[in-house]
């Protein structure tokens, strides 16, 4: 009881699909009756994030629960942390390869190349052959990787299919508008969360394209629920979010009081969501999903 | 004579730990020219100042028209009829002389019951008022930071003198000026002193002092040494005052007198 | 006293004179750029219809925070909060009108007068402190974007809150800032042809381009309103003169601190137009709206030929900025540029543009 | 002639003058920091072996950029470039040392020639054509992050470049930069017991600080460097008087434009130093390294007292600043406060240093 | 008479479309001191600039002790012996007296090879030097921004005159000065002239010209009327001169022979 655990992420202060994770851990905290805490660097400087697990592992918690955006940075303050005692679980980015090598209890998450890979062969399956992959997010690496991914999974070349869209909605818009009038070849589009989906969906639904191009997105919410109802995305990629920082902390507590471990990593996604199972997920959409 | 215009009264001004002013006391009355002399660092800048509301003065009273008076900022002060022209001067480079000329005091004309500012008006007198103090403007939307700084401070009086004011301070304002444009602006004193309005005039150079000065009152480290009234003093013994008291370096062969 | 020329001065051509204004590099940097993009990228789509509305859209954002970013930065200040602002102006909106389902135009209006006051209270904090406006704003760029990521996180456990459009049906202020005007123009033109129209998907037969967007009439009315204020009025000439050196106008009766004020709350004001007609076409708020428009703000209008110490600019000059800016980022999409060297160009575009600015300006105010 | 004293200037308490210096708010600001750490965030592990060493590192690292920030600003100056520089010369390094396979000490010095003149270059610019420097880095802010988005996204395909500390293995340059010092001592004071050590894993028994970074040792050494140039040479004059009127500092014979860019070019050469201890410690360059961290290092030399319009400040101050901006920001962390309420502090603590700051100088330079 | 130490020959400075300087020529002697004398924007500034190397001349020559010169910035013409008190000041309001006093020239003491700014020194000679033109400064580390006008000016002159030059330049030295201090100023002058320095001196106050100068040039819409030697011209054809042939305004009466 009163544990104590920090989750850690990479994402940047702006960064609005990080929510459901704070939402997540807070529930756990609350159900097992352990203290949470979501901290990251508010630019989203992985450096900075280094930092701060090691501000984590000096503040000397029950466990630390945090990402793996960048192995070669976080390797050393992580596997510190192991040494002290502290257990660590990771979450949402990196491999369960690599969270066994720095000695991590174990993996909750999606590994992002690999779902940028399912979803890309899921694409070339369904028919598309030349995309455009919106990312809101240049700086950050972690989510380019779902872009290099699916071009692979596609079998065509990354080339410059990757947009950087920056992160204003009216300019992803119409960043989204003018290339796809620059390239009417265009027969596919992926967006890497709801920042750069949200206003992908505006601009089908302005230039009429909603629906005759096929789009993928990652992650959910409100307006991408919306989408897939109404047939603008085809599938949205959950990586359900909530399991990826419930799970830890209700891991780590049954861990620390019974010594109690699941045996194997847990693979929160890719799971796609297309329009046959929505109710829930339009409930909770943003919150929870 | 008349009721002063204004009482500056016992007035005191410090700046944290330096006292500028320790008690000042001066009257001046409508149409005279007010003389204002001292040291460098006597407080004359600063005495002023609070004259025309730049500065609160830190103890003492103002009594304008006969009114206590109490300026919360320089608008006030020329919405009374205080006019200033101060020692760094009050114009701004960038801005066309005209602009410039009428900082403050826009021309409005109304359209549709809109308040318009009167270009055509501004450019005009701007170009009428420069040319009676002797500046040949390139033209009226010439900035003012292409005038050396004499033609500026010339602009500045014009200004003054052009919003006839009940009371005009002119801190220094022949101290950059050539001969001329020095001769002009001592006549523009005359000028205005004789339509009944005081002037306030600070200046370092007992001559010009005594060609306008109707009365002479020498601040000495933030304290008056006393006012005069033109014809009971000589230029000499005006002089020593404003050297203020401290022995003057020997200068009496052939630097004497010029001074 | 009566000689009214000066032989000191050389002969200057009329048209050079003409020419030779604060707007002049905006003017050749539109051309500039225009022409550019008709040699590299006339047949993308750039120019069609819908190419036009694209990069005006675009260019009206940049306008509408240009204009009250020009005017604060003549008067000598600017607002790096300007971003925040946006963020935090949109998620009051969400905050009144969703969460709390206040009607829609008691939120906005509410949501106008929080974010003006802001920008009073930025205001008061610089003319009282006489700190740099550079410090005092960064501060608030801080401030306001913890608060509208703590806020919608605190009431709803969201950092995005949707639902704003349906909250403002049938609302009667909301259509001013997110609706569309001449519709049934643009249907006849399409009708006729002038304008392509849908071949496929929901909308087919429907124009491609179906209205002008409030954001557009938006920018076009506070360009014009900021420069008849700037050129025109009393108000103008304290503008510039607070802004050239506010010693010297506030000893000549100018009162600057209401000036500086005023301003600040007018850029407040514009990034709250901003923020109102963005989320009434998207619908939602997200506490990562605005990041960096500060930044974007202040270049459109040094671009346009303003002086970012203040007392000198134009506001057309910070539109042909705005508008240079906008053309140019949506431009290198359609020209199918490498879009991470966008901000490449867009660096390499401000140093030029700035130095043209200052050659203009050294000729009209005489080389100093 | 004679009397030496002037019966206009009140006493001034020597205790008091003794405390009025530029330094005076940074000294006060990290006595109250330390203060209420201590009193709210004792137990939370932020004041043991570890703790100390976290916001120690947090701390230099901005010192490190801060120095060079300072010096820039007391020229006159300030550079938006840093973070982008930052982000910047990690990626040279991986270009150099990784993808090219160069031995790692010519890849840091390559790296470093470059970026000073890169910083010589954006000086340059600065006094050739008068425009702001906020302008001018600014530019540079978008064209170096542009590049290091393309550059790595061209060569690898990717935005982030691993391996760089494989590559430096061996080396005897990189441990000048990613190495510690002290270690026996550590070692010993962790089998004292005074530290903690390693519970498991291949390190147990080790202690868990384990010597000083060597980015610590750069941070102090900047600090002593700079403060002697500062206030012990003739440059240091120079600096002064390059920052507070160049026009008057070029008349009396001082060389204000080489003075202005060396200074630049040590801001740039802060950031190098920045960077390449990031990247050897972490192994990584990432196109996200360095993200506003212009912002860090001017909020830091502006809580330390220097004044943004140059001519006055200190680099002790500077210290101080980026020692409590170190301290807040770990120590909100230790105190558990909700990390979007961060920035809310930030900007808060941003104002509080700089009104109390403002008037320490009123003081000194009485009351202008 | 010696050679000239230096010779302007024909000097053209144009701004943009403004001509400042239509082709002026001056030699200067050492140990003379020569007026530079002239309207509000006859150049004077400009012309003194060239001298000093803040402006590059548009055309002409400048020859100083004999060699044709070329100086790229004020600290060529320093280093060469030059040393000027510009118009609009030289001084550092934040930078303490000290520091202003010696800035471009720091005193330095080697301590272990390395050079470091001698401030015992610097502070030392400052309040001695200040001490001797009649300025009580509080201490050495007091800020320049404290002082009043007229002090800073004798600052900036007490600096000129302490790196004793070879041509010491004076731009409006008096202009803001109170009878005290011009006083000091002028015997300054006299004295440095005596130690076979060349002085330029700049000023609007013929009395002032004629204490010390020994030759006068008057300048007028940058070109030059001539130049006079002491003895030669009276003070009243001097400031006729000045007032640069345009008709004088009428003072006759109350104002004349004042100004
Ligand atoms: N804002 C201020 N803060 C601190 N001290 C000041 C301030 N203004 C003036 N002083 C001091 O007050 C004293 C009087 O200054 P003031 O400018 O009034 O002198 P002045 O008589 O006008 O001199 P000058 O003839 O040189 O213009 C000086 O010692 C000056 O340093
Ligand atoms: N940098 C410059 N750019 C443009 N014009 C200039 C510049 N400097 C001076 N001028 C112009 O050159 C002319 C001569 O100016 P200067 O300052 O040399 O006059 P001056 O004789 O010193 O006058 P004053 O007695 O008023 O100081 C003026 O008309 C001025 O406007
Ligand atoms: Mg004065
Ligand atoms: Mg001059």
């Amino acid at each position: 009881e009163g544990e104590k655990y920090i989750l850690v992420s990479h994402a940047p202060d702006s960064d609005t699909w990080w929510n459901t994770i704070k939402n997540g851990i807070a529930l756990a905290g609350e159900q097992v009756g352990a203290e949470v805490e979501y901290r990251n660097p508010p630019t989203g400087d992985i450096a900075d994030m280094a930092r701060i697990i090691e501000q984590a592992t000096a503040s000397g918690p029950d466990g630390i629960i945090t990402t793996l955006a960048d192995f070669d940075v976080l390797k050393g303050p992580i596997s510190a942390a192991v040494d002290q005692g502290i257990d660590v679980i990771i979450m949402n980015t990196g491999t369960p390869e690599q969270a066994r090598e720095i000695g991590a209890l174990m993996y909750v998450g999606q590994p992002e190349y690999d779902a940028g890979f399912a979803a890309g062969q899921r694409a070339k399956d369904e028919g598309v052959t030349n995309f455009l992959c919106v990312n809101h997010a240049i700086q950050q690496p972690t989510v380019g990787e779902r872009c290099r991914g699916y071009a692979d999974g596609l079998g065509i070349d990354l080339g410059d299919s990757m947009m950087d869209s920056g992160t204003d909605p009216s300019e992803i818009k119409n960043k989204v508008l003018a290339y796809l009038s620059a390239n009417p070849d265009v027969d596919g589009i992926l967006t890497l969360g709801p920042v750069s989906a949200d206003p992908t969906i505006a601009a089908l639904q302005e230039n009429g394209m909603a629906g005759a191009i096929h789009f993928g997105t990652f992650d959910l919410g409100e307006e991408i629920v919306k989408g897939i109802k109404d047939g603008t995305i085809n599938w949205g990629i959950d990586q359900q979010p909530f399991l990826q920082a419930y799970m830890p902390v209700v891991i780590l507590a049954n861990w620390d009081r019974f010594g109690v471990l699941p045996g194997n990593n847990i693979n929160s996604g890719p799971g796609f969501v297309t329009k046959d199972a929505l109710t829930k997920v339009e409930e909770f959409a943003g919150e929870y999903r | 004579m008349a009721d002063p215009i204004i009482q500056m009264k016992e007035i005191q001004k410090h700046f944290g730990s330096v006292i500028a002013l320790a008690g000042v006391s001066v009257d001046v009355f409508p149409g005279e020219c007010h003389c204002l002399l001292g040291d460098n660092g006597a407080g004359k800048s600063t005495f002023i100042k609070t004259m025309s509301g730049v500065h609160k003065p830190t103890s003492g009273e103002i009594v304008f028209e006969g009114q206590p008076l109490d300026f919360a900022d320089p608008r006030d002060a020329i919405a009374a009829g205080i006019a200033t022209v101060h020692q760094h001067l009050a114009m701004i480079p960038l801005m066309s002389v005209s602009r410039n000329f009428f900082m403050g005091n826009e021309p409005v004309r109304k359209i549709a019951g809109l308040s318009f500012f009167d270009h055509d008006y501004a450019n005009r007198v701007t170009m009428e008022e420069m040319r009676n103090m002797g500046i040949n403007l390139r033209g009226p939307d010439q900035a003012v930071g292409t005038l050396s700084g004499g033609e500026r401070q010339t602009v500045a009086i014009a200004r003054a003198v052009h919003f006839g004011a009940k009371v005009l301070i002119l801190d220094e304002p022949t101290s950059a000026l050539g001969v001329r444009q020095t001769a002009n602006v001592l006549a523009t004193i005359d000028k205005v002193r004789k339509q009944g309005i005081a002037v306030v005039f600070i200046t370092h150079n007992v001559r010009h002092a005594m060609a306008v000065g109707d009365r002479f009152t020498v601040l000495n480290r933030g304290q008056t040494l006393g006012t005069a009234v033109r014809g009971e003093i000589t230029p000499e013994e005006l002089q020593d005052m404003m050297a203020g008291g401290q022995e003057m370096v020997q200068l009496e062969g052939s630097l004497g007198g010029t001074v | 006293m009566a000689d009214t020329t000066d032989e000191r001065i050389k002969e200057i051509s009329p048209l050079r004179r003409a020419l030779i204004r604060p707007e002049l590099g905006g003017m050749v940097g539109t051309v500039a750029v225009f022409t550019l993009f008709a040699l590299f990228a006339f047949d993308s789509g750039m120019f069609n219809s819908q190419g036009v509305m694209n990069w005006s859209i675009v260019s009206a954002q940049f306008m509408i925070i240009a204009v009250g970013a020009c005017l604060l930065m003549i008067a000598g200040e600017f607002d790096l909060s300007v971003g925040s602002m946006i963020g935090f102006a949109g998620m009051m909106i969400a905050v009144f009108g969703v969460v709390l389902a206040w009607p829609m135009w008691i939120a906005i209006l509410i949501t106008f007068v929080i974010c003006c006051a802001l920008g009073a209270l930025n205001g008061w904090i610089v003319v009282r402190t006489g700190l740099p406006s550079f410090i005092v704003t960064l501060a608030f760029l801080f401030i306001l974007r913890g608060f509208t990521i703590y806020i919608p996180q605190t009431v709803e456990r969201k950092t995005i809150i949707g639902g704003i459009r349906d909250a403002a049906e049938g609302d009667w202020l909301a259509p001013i800032f997110g609706g569309k005007i001449g519709q049934p123009i643009f249907q006849w033109l399409g009708d006729m042809g002038v304008i392509g129209v849908f071949e496929r998907g929901t909308r087919a037969g429907q124009p491609v381009v179906d209205g002008i967007p409030m954001l557009i009439v938006w920018a076009i009315a506070l360009i014009i309103f900021g420069h008849i204020l700037l050129t025109r009025t009393r108000f103008g000439n304290w503008i510039f003169a607070a802004g050239g050196d506010a010693e010297a106008a506030r000893n000549s009766g100018v009162p600057v601190n209401k000036v500086k004020i005023l301003m600040f709350m007018f850029t407040a004001f514009c990034a709250t137009v901003f923020a109102v007609c963005q989320v009434m076409e998207f619908g939602s708020a997200g506490a990562d709206r605005g990041l960096l428009k500060e930044f974007e703000a202040i270049i459109a209008v040094v671009i346009g030929g303003a002086l970012l110490t203040g007392g000198y600019g134009s506001v057309i000059g910070a539109a042909l900025g705005a508008l240079i800016f906008g053309v140019v980022q949506q431009g290198l999409f359609f020209a199918g540029v490498e879009s991470s060297l966008f901000r490449v160009f867009l660096g390499v575009i401000l140093l030029f543009a700035v130095i043209l600015n200052t050659y203009i300006r050294r000729i009209i105010t005489g080389e100093r």
